[in-house]
């Protein structure tokens, strides 16, 4: 499943996105869980994130099927 | 002109669009880029988004500051990519009947944007370090739903 | 650009006088020409003023709303002679460190002009009349003095 | 003395300025007092106006020498 980054994230990441070797459908909250576990730099982070799927936010609860990437936004600081 | 841009932003532009004979009061809102963040020197700024929700999130505030205050037009632009010291972030431009909702609606926009919109600011140092800004959480919920202050029966967000 | 002008107003010369490093809010408030006046049809607008005291009021008035609000920068033109509808009549320019500031300073700023400075409005109608606008007496005691809502410890004018 | 008005008071008045044969230096409220009984057009606006001598907004107690016209502003209406 494809994963981006954006903001903080991709410095805390090192990158803009990776494939996480994950079954689909997923739930949310599980594939976080998993991706802490993989780049440690990121667990601080994973608290104050909002993940969306295209241009939905989506709650922690929601499966994904991985047809669209992942993204994951850090606090906003627009304006 | 679209809400997101890597142009440099034109508030003429927006007041050609939105000109309309009915309205008496103009507020145009422009966040400038400043010299200095926390008393650090800043040389420049770079912003970034996630455009496909960022688009979707400036239309939809857009719509809810005219409802919400009544007024008759409404646009925002935010920028994107690297900003020298003094260029605008972002541009907000409000017509109504009378003064007193331009100014409400406009100080609004500029308040919920910063709440919910997927921008982040990159600050460049003076001295050559950089750092993004810390900002406001998005709610898991979608852009609408995390600012319990905001969220009164003159709403109008559809989702 | 002086204070009292029959030129068309044009706030990016004022956006470039207040040029400014340290500020990242820029707020631009107009007063625009409507067509309508309280039901009826206006087709265009004659502004006059008593120039003498109008520059002075103006002036001052730019003055008082730097301290009052601890703004950095703040330039008000008004024009005068026949204006047609949707130009501007005032444009106040107003930039700060932040947001807030700048939105309560542009709001004062206009709020007090329509008190203070010795300008008047003739509608002229679509039906071929016209008419003188009703007002707000000015203080025999001085332009500064008569708002008593305006008047605290913060003023800073001399008179 | 010269006496200028502005905004509806030129309407009322029905001109820009007059000369009004008074003695000089003489009171404001004096002056708007003949202005009147010359003028009666102007009554019902002397009571909402302001008076001006130069860049300067007078009271009705003060003494002017006609050295420079004496200024009748009627209510503002700007912005």
């Amino acid at each position: 499943m494809r994963i981006e980054f954006y903001g903080v994230l991709q410095e805390a990441a090192g990158r803009e996105a990776l494939e996480l070797p994950i079954d689909a459908p997923s739930r949310v909250a599980h594939i976080l869980e998993e991706l802490g576990e993989q780049i440690p730099a990121l667990q601080s982070h994973l608290p104050r994130i909002a993940c969306a799927v295209g241009d939905e936010v989506i709650p922690r609860s929601e499966m994904v099927t991985g047809d669209a990437p992942l993204v994951l936004l850090p606090p906003v600081s627009g304006g | 002109m679209e809400h997101i841009t890597d142009q440099v932003l034109d508030p003429e532009v927006l007041k050609r669009e939105t000109e309309n004979p009915t309205c008496g009061a103009l507020v145009v809102f422009e966040g400038t880029v400043r010299n200095h963040h926390r008393g650090r020197q800043v040389q420049r700024m770079e912003y970034t988004a996630y455009k496909p929700l960022a688009e979707r999130v400036l239309q939809e505030l857009e719509e809810e500051t005219k409802q919400r205050f009544g007024v008759v037009e409404c646009r925002i632009v935010h920028r994107i990519g690297e900003l020298a010291i003094g260029e605008a972030s972002v541009v907000i431009v409000v017509r109504s009947a009378h003064r007193g909702d331009a100014f409400d609606a406009a100080e609004w926009a500029i308040d919920t944007l910063k709440q919910r919109v997927p921008i982040w600011k990159n600050d460049f140092y003076t001295d050559g370090t950089r750092a993004y800004q810390d900002g406001v959480p998005l709610s898991a919920c979608g852009s609408g739903e995390h600012d319990s202050t905001a969220s009164d029966s003159a709403s109008s967000r559809g989702s």
